[in-house]
């Protein structure tokens, strides 16, 4: 029995730039299991979280914030993808492949632009196949 | 492996015959007239002559030239090299020009920590380790290259000797150790003094057991005693000498006039027992500041003729 | 304080290989400043660890624990109960601390998972510099706050050598040349004629050069 | 003077962390690491040394659920790394009627058994919509008045759910010629009804149950969930029957002191047949309020109903209707209706729907109500979180769809009932008042805004332009 | 009566630091790694946000809470356009949603640490009068005053100064230079530092602080004539002789925030000193019955009312009482009972303990019943022989100058006189060691945080920050003393009684959506 791959991603995402009602759409995808995180402000994303939900069994990790010029709290997001680099470099290290992890920029509430993204994030995990260590 | 002589003690040690060495330290001046000097009362006595590096970390005229005042006298040099007080750099810059200059043996050392020499303000350097330097040799000797893996025009074919020490601790590593060091390319190798026949016996036992004595020519090192504060003060305070309590009270019970005598008497009686021993390649004499007393040794223990 | 950084993954998963039950063990003083080692590092990467072993199907346990300082009994002590249940220690302490943990237990084998870089300081944010070698015998005073030893490539201490130019050291571009920055400080403070002063040979018997050091303090002694 | 009510409170442990206020945002990178004085160890409520211990079992971010919000943290770091910022999971908490305050309360009260108390002054708006709009008078010097909790006056929080008999008849001897039914009392102005739309399973029931019988009061329940295991507590169950389906429940009407007989026009016929089942039995009709409820309540008063469950949508709003008004207007229209027609004293009202908070028992039964039926607060004392993801079919984040230990459970629901009589007592302790009965319908203890608003400030501004809040 | 236009002497503006390293601010100014430390900012910045030392090399963090922010982009010396590196990011303080309430909202309590902080309005737009409640004080608006009534004289001649005793009944008449006074807090609901801070700063002030209901510390005796003894229902710490010597006794019947139950210490706080002033046990929660045991009719109250009279001849006598719908009645009842000072306490007024369910729901806010009692003691004709105080949710300045208006002759001030110390409002004056940040706690380490000189400054810079407004608010209508304004509703409107052409004038009040 060959089941299609369906990915699980983990969301991480601000409060700020996605907008709640959004992603509601995009639970129902159903090439897709998505379980997501709300972060306050997506410096609050630490390494270590990004690397348990891969643990806990995610394909994909994917973090939205907003731009760089709209964080709230001015460093946000920059040093959310700074972290979000840093990982990408020790999963690659692990073996499991830095594409699983990535970082995209949102302003709040635009549900085309997320839509887009996690389709994008879709195509690369299904090119990837499932985490290898899940 | 084919290979040309490298040099007259390797000559002497391969064809198995009883090897004598002996060792000079240079003066703490620029004089090479006492370096000659020391060498003259040698001749003929010796098959090769050891100079010390900076000995005690004492400044001292420097082995190389030292070797080469006494290659130019006819004396046949062991070159001491620590790597103390050298980096890599200097290390592999010294050998290649002590090659070139005609010295043929080398022996390995760490060294003795500056803290007991005339500079204890000094920084040490201890880039590389003796076990290090022998290889170092051995890979310029046979592989034609320096440690960078550069080919070098004119390989330097240096007989390659090392120290060791079967009285330090732990006992059960010396072993370990010489054998580590025949690994890294050792050819010859010049004990610590022996005084505690004992432990020296069990030494070679296990180095023969190890199957090391085939691989390697193991000269046991002799130091005469001069007096029983002599006795006491290496037992004490020079590092890795072990004399046990009954040569110190047999020195103590001679006279002091006779202690001389007394010394020389068990220093011949050690080299009789190490000539017995299996494995034993030759002696190393360490007549320290004594080198005319060298050849009386050498005589009296039924040494002589040396080999040509 | 002391500064650290982490061994790369590859190299720590070889040096934990042989075993089944790891204990990843912080510290949280100054590897903690540096990142290199306090409870978020640990916690990173034993995450890190884990997916490894889980990917390559093997089974290693793997606990975390972070403590205040390794180089401490009295902390060192609040660990033993989670070392007893291990069958090895990664710490990512300094190497005083890794050594401090080694000679506690006697039968588990400790393992560094840091490499000590230098003591120096923050300069800014995740920016570290060596300042200083623990030479025992501090002479800033007379170079300004500057210190040659460590922060000249070649320990100089009698002024520049001919190397130097627009004040970045030839060794690197990235090197403050430190007698270009002894010199500004002497020119700022007044004291430009402690350039002229001759400075004697280190004596380097108080560094490492002098064997491992101790310090007692008597007084402290009972 | 009957026993003192005393309702057993334990301290029940909540089983997952709380969603708390407030999360704080560390820029981790500027941490100087290891400040003698760090931020993180001082903190006099110690949060962040909970937040180390579970850093290395956690799945996910955690936010700091105990942050008291001193700002401690933020203002004294050497490197000023934090930030606050409110919990974005207590931020969707509930919804725009259950608020997340509310909420949070409900947790502490259920956790605790005790009265919310706090320092500094009230911090919410000035005055709302609902309940909101209203304040409870006090005695100040001029009445006597009781000692509330701290006192040793005893006061009474019973209603009674059984008709009431007026007036009596006397026979010439002066006995007493009416027959008085049997009176049934509960001891505090509530009862409860799980919420339908909510996760309902055994182990919720018989811990609702439990913590009625352990109260005294009793509960609805619908016919299908009534299991065999519930049947130790018979006592306190009020089936929820139907014209339709009593006949089917003839058991169950027999075990029980009291059922509900939902409305319908001719609702007497199926109350008698019931009383002809089970003569004693204690009748409560069940009826929506929607634009009827008025003369359905009239109608009802003078059948042989002993009591009218009149319930609101979940926030407390008028059914089926498009300008919905709030369950305080329809309170109060209810009972004037039957004070109008002088029957009000004959019959008990009980009202569900939005009872959030233990003020919203006090002001329902002022506005005359003689009690309340609690539903949303009996499953959040149980850790609800009312995120619905269980009408969604999705799973539970505090796994209630598993079984929970009814011990427990039980408690939680006591404990929050008993932090809610214990404010009650509160409320009327202020006013002097002894008895709950005679706070039903004491609007005149009351004071509502408009009513402040037009004698207070109307000579002053004229006349109000704006009409409502905000 | 009509002040004599004499130069007032008022106390010295010191400005007074926060305790904390970082202060919070409406703004945030960050700088990043691309700063070359070439300090421009620290020369452009008028306000020192970018403080340098002259011998430190590195910029230090910029002090945002003197940042006018984006207010400043017109500025020629506005740093992030001017820095040569764009090292500098100006943004909205998140951090201010998770701070102050409906009632005392975070840009209240940043103006008046500011004004604690300078004895000046703050420089930056603070939204410092106005709170978030909807209602009440946040709705009621000083009308436009017309520009002919503008009175041109200097602050210092402008009368602040409210009599106390208007009965003429021979006993000493009290003024006090401000329309306001200290709330009662007591002996164990609040550091030692923080109480006497409260009396030094009230006699430089010229005004009263009251001890509250635990008692009569030694430590206050240095101010005895600017100390208010309070006898509570619990007695706790009432001696006669304190009772001989104080200029005023204020009996409290109830409180605002918790009106019909009694006050209420919790154990934690109860420390032996406390116990040993209050006479009881360490470690036990302390209650204060509900009301007086001894009082249940308004002549047991004038009962009581005389034995303190007769007991120290020169007092005068202050009756606090909650605001019930009888609340006239109750005024009233006790002008006729002798008392000097009728005390209102709103319900929305602070506390350091109470139900959340009393604070919120029982008895009306101060707005109501100040109009209510001035107008029924108007009727009664006896309006002018008594001073009516108002307080409980009075917050700032033109609250104070609004009830005033209602019909008040001044207000006690509570919590504003916390936040001035640096309060947040956090409401864990109750809670384990008690307030974090050392005000309202016996913990004697957090205590420990408060010094009474740094407590005195700053209620004193804060009280002189209010004066300004007060002065600036009295010139604009043409009055020359606050006591003019005593019931002058005819100046007041409300947002909610205007049309909406009307209503546009004034200044809308903050209006978020908060998470409480």
């Amino acid at each position: 029995m060959n089941k299609p791959f369906k990915p699980k991603i983990t969301l991480f995402h601000c409060i700020n730039s996605f907008n709640e009602s959004a992603s509601l759409s995009l639970n129902g995808a159903n090439n897709v299991e998505i379980k997501t995180v709300r972060l306050p402000c997506s410096s609050m994303v630490k390494d270590v979280f990004l690397l348990r939900s891969f643990e806990s069994g995610a394909d994909g990790v994917l973090v939205l914030v907003c731009p760089e010029d709209q964080c709230r709290y001015v460093e946000g997001s920059i040093r959310a993808k700074k972290r979000v680099g840093w990982v990408q470099n020790v999963l690659d290290e692990i073996g499991l492949d830095g594409r699983r992890l990535s970082i995209r920029n949102t302003s709040s509430g635009n549900g085309a632009t997320t839509d887009k993204i996690l389709q994008e994030t879709v195509a690369v995990l299904t090119d990837l196949g499932p985490n290898p260590a899940a | 492996m084919k290979m040309e002589h490298m040099s007259k003690l390797e000559q002497i040690l391969s064809r198995g015959e009883f090897a004598v060495t002996t060792e000079c330290g240079p003066p703490r001046g620029a004089d090479s007239e006492v370096v000659i000097k020391k060498g003259e009362t040698l001749r003929g006595y010796v098959d090769a002559v050891n100079v010390t590096d900076n000995q005690t970390a004492i400044v001292r005229m420097s082995s190389i030239s030292a070797c080469t005042h006494l290659l130019n006298i006819g004396l046949e040099p062991v070159m001491q090299m620590v790597t103390r007080d050298r980096n890599r750099i200097a290390l592999q810059s010294d050998i290649l020009g002590a090659y070139s200059l005609g010295i043929r043996n080398i022996l390995c050392l760490s060294g003795d920590h500056q803290i007991f020499g005339s500079q204890p303000d000094a920084l040490n350097v201890f880039d590389i380790d003796s076990m290090n330097l022998i290889r170092t040799v051995k890979t310029m000797r046979d592989e034609g290259k320096d440690m960078s893996g550069f080919d070098l025009k004119e390989p330097p074919k240096m007989y390659i000797g090392a120290a060791a020490n079967p009285f330090a601790d732990p006992f059960e590593y010396r072993v370990i150790r010489l054998a580590k060091k025949i690994d890294a390319g050792t050819d010859f190798i010049q004990t610590q003094c022996v005084y505690n026949m004992e432990r020296f016996t069990e030494w070679m036992r296990l180095a023969r057991e190890e199957g090391l004595t085939e691989k390697v020519q193991i000269l046991a090192g002799v130091t005469p005693l001069k007096s029983v504060g002599m006795a006491r003060y290496m037992s004490k305070k020079v590092a890795g000498i072990d004399i046990p309590e009954a040569i110190t009270k047999r020195m103590g019970e001679v006279p002091k006039e006779k202690a001389i005598d007394e010394g020389i008497k068990i220093c011949l009686e050690t080299i009789a027992q190490l000539r017995d021993i299996k494995g034993v390649s030759g002696v190393h004499i360490m007549a320290i500041e004594w080198e005319e007393k060298v050849g009386e040794i050498v005589e009296s223990a039924g040494l002589l003729p040396r080999p040509l | 304080m002391i500064v650290g950084e982490q061994k790369p993954l590859a190299e720590i998963k070889e040096i934990v290989g042989p075993y089944r039950k790891l204990l990843i063990l912080g510290c949280g003083t100054c590897v903690k400043t540096c990142f290199a080692g306090g409870e978020d590092e640990v916690a990173t990467l034993a995450s890190a660890l884990r997916l490894i072993f889980k990917k390559e199907g093997q089974n290693i346990k793997i606990e975390e624990f972070t403590i205040e300082r390794q180089c401490e009994n009295e902390f060192i002590q609040e660990a033993s109960e989670a070392i007893g249940r291990n069958d090895s220690v990664l710490s990512l302490a300094c190497g005083a601390g890794v050594q401090a943990i080694a000679r506690r237990f006697a039968k588990i084998p400790v393992l560094p998972g840091v490499n000590t870089t230098f003591i120096g300081v923050l300069e800014s944010q995740g920016v570290f510099t060596e300042e200083c070698s623990g030479c025992g015998n501090c002479e800033l005073a007379i170079f300004g706050g500057v210190c040659p030893i460590t922060r000249c490539s070649k320990k100089l201490l009698n002024g520049p050598c001919g190397g130097s130019r627009h004040g970045i050291c030839e060794v690197s571009p990235d090197t403050e040349c430190a007698w270009q920055l002894i010199i500004e400080r002497l020119e700022a403070l007044g004291q430009v004629h402690n350039l002229r002063c001759y400075i004697s040979p280190k004596d380097w018997s108080s560094s490492n050069s002098g064997g491992p050091r101790r310090l007692v303090r008597e007084d402290h002694i009972i | 003077m009957p026993k003192k009510y005393h309702i057993p409170i334990k301290t029940a442990e909540p089983r997952f962390r709380p969603i708390g206020k407030y999360a704080t945002i560390e820029f981790r990178e500027d941490c100087a690491g290891s400040c003698k004085h760090c931020v993180k160890k001082t903190c006099i409520y110690g949060i962040f040394k909970e937040n180390y211990e579970h850093f290395s079992t956690m799945d996910e971010p955690e936010y700091l659920y105990n942050c008291q919000s001193c700002f401690r943290c933020v203002q004294e770091c050497t490197r000023g790394i934090f930030s606050r910022v409110i919990d974005p999971d207590y931020r969707t908490l509930g919804d725009h009627y259950w608020r997340p305050d509310v909420i949070h309360r409900l947790w502490y009260q259920a956790h605790t058994g005790k009265i919310p108390v706090s320092g500094a002054g009230y911090r919410g708006p000035f005055a709302g919509a609902g309940f909101d709009s209203m304040w409870t008078d006090m005695s100040e010097i001029v009445r006597p008045t009781r000692d509330g909790i701290h006192g040793r006056e005893y006061i009474n929080t019973c209603i009674e759910i059984s008709r009431r008999l007026t007036p009596l008849t006397f026979n010439q001897d002066l006995t007493l010629a009416s027959e008085v039914p049997k009176i049934l009392e509960i001891p505090i102005p509530l009862l409860f009804k799980l919420p339908p739309n909510l996760i309902l399973n055994k182990s919720i029931l018989i811990s609702a149950a439990k913590a009625a019988q352990t109260l005294g009061t009793m509960m609805f329940i619908q016919p299908e969930d009534y299991t065999e295991a519930l049947l130790p507590y018979s006592e306190n169950l009020i089936p929820s029957l139907t014209r339709h389906n009593f006949k089917d429940n003839v058991d169950l009407i027999h075990k029980s002191r009291v059922v509900e007989l939902e409305y319908a026009p001719d609702i007497d016929e199926s109350l008698l047949k019931i009383r002809e089942l089970k003569p004693d039995v204690i009748i409560i009709a069940g009826v929506p309020l929607d634009t009827h409820q008025a003369t359905r309540a009239l109608k009802l008063a003078h059948t042989e109903i002993d009591t009218i469950h009149f319930y609101a949508d979940e926030c407390g709003q008028e059914l089926n209707s498009q300008d919905p008004r709030f369950l305080k207007e329809m309170i109060r229209e209810v009972h004037l209706v039957l004070v109008d027609h002088t029957i009000r004293q004959k019959i008990n009202l009980v009202f569900s729907g939005g009872i959030a908070m233990a003020e919203h028992m006090a002001k329902a039964i002022i506005c005359g109500a003689d009690g309340v039926v609690v539903d949303n607060p009996l499953l959040i004392a149980l850790e609800c979180r009312l995120c619905y993801r269980c009408r969604d079919g999705l799973s539970c984040p505090v796994e209630l769809e598993d079984a929970i230990d009814p011990e427990w459970g039980g408690q939680r629901i006591v404990n929050l009932m008993g932090a809610w009589h214990s404010q009650l007592i509160e409320v009327m302790g202020a006013m002097g008042m002894r008895e709950a009965r005679r706070l039903r319908g004491e609007i005149g203890r009351s004071m509502s805004f408009e009513a402040l608003e037009m004698e207070n400030f109307g000579p002053i501004f004229g006349e109000r332009k704006v009409a409502g809040f905000r | 009566m009509k002040s004599k236009r004499e130069i007032i002497e008022l106390p010295k503006i010191l400005p007074v630091r926060s305790r904390f390293r970082n202060t919070m601010a409406k703004y945030i100014i960050r700088r990043n790694s691309r700063c070359t430390s070439c300090g421009l900012c620290a020369e452009l910045c008028p306000y020192e946000v970018h403080p340098r030392y002259d011998i430190y090399s590195r910029p230090i963090r910029p002090k945002d809470h003197k940042c006018l922010g984006f207010s400043c982009r017109e500025n020629d010396f506005f740093c992030v356009k001017q820095c040569p590196e764009k090292a500098l990011t100006l943004s909205l303080n998140p951090l201010l949603e998770t701070l102050g309430d409906y009632r005392w909202t975070a840009e209240m309590l940043l103006g008046h640490w500011e004004m604690a902080e300078t004895g000046d309005l703050p420089m930056v737009n603070l939204e410092y009068n106005l709170g978030n409640s909807g209602g009440g004080f946040d709705k009621i608006r000083f009308k436009l005053a017309h520009p002919k009534d503008y009175l041109d004289i200097s602050d210092e001649k402008i009368d602040t100064s409210v009599q106390l005793n208007k009965r003429h009944d021979g006993r000493p008449n009290k003024t006090i230079s401000i329309p306001c006074y200290g709330g009662g807090m007591s002996y164990g609901s609040t550091a030692l530092a923080v109480m006497v801070g409260r009396a030094r700063a009230a006699k430089r002030l010229n005004t009263f602080t009251c001890t509250g209901e635990g008692g009569y510390p030694l430590e206050l005796l240095p101010y005895d004539d600017h100390v208010i003894t309070q006898v509570a229902t619990g007695l706790f710490g009432v001696r006669e002789e304190t009772l001989l010597f104080t200029p005023i006794i204020e009996f409290k019947y109830a409180q605002g925030a918790k009106p019909g139950l009694g006050g209420h210490l919790l154990g934690d706080k109860v420390t032996p000193e406390v116990a040993a002033m209050r006479e009881t046990v360490v470690g036990n929660a302390l209650f204060s019955p509900f009301p007086f045991h001894s009082v249940y009719s308004v002549e047991d109250h004038k009962k009581h009312v005389d034995w303190v009279k007769e007991i120290n001849p020169r007092v005068l006598v202050s009756v606090k009482v909650s605001t019930p719908t009888d609340v006239d009645m109750v005024a009233v009842g006790s002008y006729y009972a002798g008392t000097h000072v009728v005390h209102l306490d709103g319900s929305y007024g602070g506390t350091g303990a109470a139900p959340d369910i009393a604070k919120k729901n029982i008895a009306m806010p101060i707005e109501y019943a100040i109009p209510k009692v001035h107008k029924f003691l108007m009727e009664e004709g006896v309006r002018d022989r008594v001073c009516l105080i108002a307080s409980g949710g009075i917050r700032n300045a033109m609250d104070v100058a609004k009830a005033i208006a209602l019909g008040a002759d001044g207000a006690v001030i509570g919590t504003a006189e916390l936040v001035a110390v640096e309060c947040v409002r956090c409401g864990n004056c109750e809670s384990g060691r008690g307030c974090a940040r050392g005000i309202a706690t016996t913990d004697p380490e957090l205590g420990s945080m408060t010094t009474e000189e740094w407590v005195e400054q700053r209620i004193v810079n804060m009280y002189l920050a209010w004066r300004k407004q007060w002065c600036g608010l009295l010139r604009q209508y043409g009055l020359s003393s606050i006591r003019e304004l005593v019931g002058r509703t005819d100046l007041l409107v409300h947002l909610d009684y205007l049309d909406e052409q009307e209503r546009i004038k004034y200044r809308p009040a903050p209006r978020e959506q908060l998470v409480i």
